[in-house]
């Protein structure tokens, strides 16, 4: 039975694999990213339960901590971008 | 039937591989490149490879984003030229690709117990940890003790690289940067992103000091958990601001830090010929070889943690300081 | 089967012939440095795909008497270049950003077309 | 009791197996932004609860649970907080719903 969740992870990865090279938006490759590291936590957990090893749970534990760290510097990767786009657009109307 | 599940990932990231270099927008190739490095941390997972996946999911997810979007920031996101002999060079690529592809049908295959690989000192390896070192972990064995002296030089190579980026960007700021009161803020306007954040922080750096700790019974060590951590205090970083994840640790720290994880592992290893021993060797730190061999392991992990924490939140910091 | 054994071999020589490609080919010296990245993770693959052994497990014991391990010395070799990678990375983008800043640009040509002045 | 556990944590593995699936066609199909971000995030806090819960049944009472409800608990703190940033992002950036794109320029909402 856990096949069958890794089956439907699996192909969910796939889906979005396809939505992230596809786009069309930067944002739907953020959304896809994000998805995707999801996705691995879940499939980290049910394989670790396959290979009867639960003690390597500490690495969907880690994924589930750091994807988070990935989306939030993107935000700020938009913010410095748009706040640096301000700055010229207000230099340039200073100099004209 | 897991090794189809492998085979399906794999198959995945040929396409994000390609993917990346067809792409000419540069943000998405990071975008792309996180999925390919959590691809390739669930393919290590399939392959028995808990450490390197722990690794590999603490530094490519999350760090190695951070660190290429940093740069992306000070740079333009838009590849502007073409390829250039795209057609010369498709063809050569494609040729050494055959090449080795036609190469490996000489290899053994996955997981080949006959392997030569698997024939000389892995065995001895495998055999003799309970015996000299006695600790669940075959690789921290091999990484700390059996190994070390490569290790001390892989914490030498992350020092030096360090050193080189702060040589190269420094603390100045860069012309034309923002005005100082918006570019030390961080995502302190966000509200929700805020709060979760400062919750998870501390369970974060909490996870890293177990990941340090722990790595003699399950996966982890101070490569990993300098990652965890360093990861923590990036997210304070961007939710608080440069400003204020520098205040609580100084860039003099950080420099510190970096400088005293090699010579903490090398202080263990002079500290074995002082007590009669060879270089690295941990046996005579302690009245019984084995616990020697531990307590020796767990210096040189501490070693490892801080000098991986100094030197990628330099690299950070000189980054953050550069653009904003 | 025989053949399946090596498909990740072959993905190996796919995976680090593209980033080969975006370094020789592409002339954004960003792009180039993903390149190398891509081309540092087939090598990762390459070694971790050597350690594995059949019915294995992941060399940590566990107290079960008759597991198999798999071979933990790639294992060590990597963990250790995967920090060392993002590290050179870090150093070649401090690089790129250093270039910007002087040229202007990060594309090869212009670069080249900057010094010939 | 033990068979009723055991039937329970599969429904809830299979459900959380078919919520995933249906989360990533979501995100293939739906027709903007927005949508897609509502299939995704949705079910991505829905099928992480299912399977973990599976698993957690499977798992019994121990270290491996406990674990888990880290993992769960994380990933429903994080999940949706990621989507909220990604949306508020996008807003400001300019990205408009496709509902309100849809609606004549002059008409009042």
């Amino acid at each position: 039975m856990y096949y069958v969740v890794t089956i439907a992870t699996l192909v969910t990865m796939g889906l979005a694999l396809i939505r992230a090279v596809l786009g069309p938006s930067v944002y739907d490759r953020v959304l896809a990213m994000n998805m995707f590291g999801t996705k691995t936590v879940l499939l980290l957990s049910v394989i670790a339960f396959l290979y009867g090893r639960p003690d390597f749970l500490d690495l969907a534990l880690a994924y589930a901590l750091i994807n988070f760290i990935g989306v939030l510097a993107v935000l700020e990767f938009f913010r410095v971008r748009s706040l640096r786009r301000q700055a010229e657009q207000l230099e340039e109307a200073g100099i004209e | 039937m897991i090794v189809m599940f492998g085979i399906f990932l794999l198959t995945l990231l040929v396409i994000t591989a390609i993917a990346i270099v067809r792409t000419s927008n540069l943000f998405v190739a990071v975008m792309l490149m996180g999925i390919a490095s959590l691809l390739i941390a669930a393919n290590f997972f399939i392959l028995d490879a808990a450490d390197v996946a722990l690794t590999e999911a603490a530094v490519g997810a999350g760090i190695s984003t951070v660190l290429f979007l940093s740069a992306l920031a000070l740079t333009s996101a838009q590849e502007r030229s073409k390829s250039s002999r795209r057609l010369l060079s498709f063809t050569v690529v494609a040729v050494a690709a055959l090449v080795l592809i036609y190469a490996t049908f000489d290899k053994p295959r996955l997981g080949d117990p006959q392997a030569p690989a698997h024939t000389h000192v892995a065995p001895w390896y495998l055999e003799n940890t309970p015996t000299y070192i006695d600790i669940p972990n075959v690789v921290t064995a091999v990484l700390g003790s059996f190994r070390g002296y490569d290790t001390l030089g892989e914490v030498f190579v992350v020092f030096t690289a360090g050193i080189g980026v702060l040589f190269l960007l420094g603390s100045g700021t860069a012309p034309g940067s923002l005005p100082r009161e918006t570019r030390n803020e961080g995502l302190r306007h966000y509200l929700i992103p805020r709060v979760v954040g400062r919750l998870l922080i501390p369970f974060i750096l909490l996870f890293g000091l177990y990941v340090q700790f722990h790595g003699e019974y399950g996966p982890g060590g101070g490569f990993q958990a300098g990652a965890i951590v360093t990861a923590a205090i990036i997210l304070y970083a961007l939710i608080e601001g440069e400003r204020r994840a520098l205040a609580a640790l100084p860039q003099r720290w950080l420099l510190g830090l970096m400088a005293a994880g090699p010579l903490i592992y090398g202080a263990v290893g002079i500290a074995g010929i002082v007590l009669g021993g060879n270089f690295l060797d941990y046996s005579p730190l302690a009245s019984d070889p084995v616990s020697g061999q531990h307590l020796g392991i767990l210096l040189i992990e501490i070693g490892v943690g801080i000098t991986v924490t100094g030197v990628l939140l330099s690299i950070f910091h000189a980054f953050a300081a550069r653009g904003r | 089967m025989e053949l399946l054994g090596l498909y990740h071999y072959w993905v190996f020589a796919i995976l680090l012939m593209t980033g080969f490609y975006a370094v020789v080919a592409k002339l954004n010296l960003f792009k180039k440095l993903i390149g190398l990245s891509l081309f540092q993770a087939a090598v990762f693959l390459l070694y971790i795909t050597m350690s594995k052994v059949d019915g294995g497990t992941a060399p940590i014991f566990s107290g079960a008497a008759d597991a198999v391990f798999s071979n933990p010395l790639p294992q060590v070799l990597i963990l250790t270049a995967i920090v060392v990678g993002i590290s050179t990375t870090a150093l070649g983008l401090g690089i790129v950003v250093r270039i910007k800043e002087e040229y202007g640009s990060i594309e090869e040509d212009e670069i080249q077309e900057i010094d010939r002045r | 009791m033990t068979v009723l556990v055991e039937i329970l944590s599969w429904v809830l593995l299979t459900l959380g197996g078919i919520s995933v699936l249906i989360g990533g066609i979501g995100a293939l199909r739906m027709p903007d932004l927005y949508t897609r971000m509502h299939a995704a995030s949705v079910t991505d806090s829905m099928g992480a609860m299912l399977v973990l819960g599976g698993i957690m049944l499977q798992a019994g009472w121990s270290l491996a649970t406990i674990k888990l409800i880290t993992i769960l608990l994380f990933l429903l703190l994080t999940s949706p907080t990621s989507s909220n940033a990604l949306a508020s992002a996008a807003l400001l950036a300019g990205t408009r719903p496709i509902a309100e794109a849809k609606q004549e320029p002059g008409e009042v909402q």
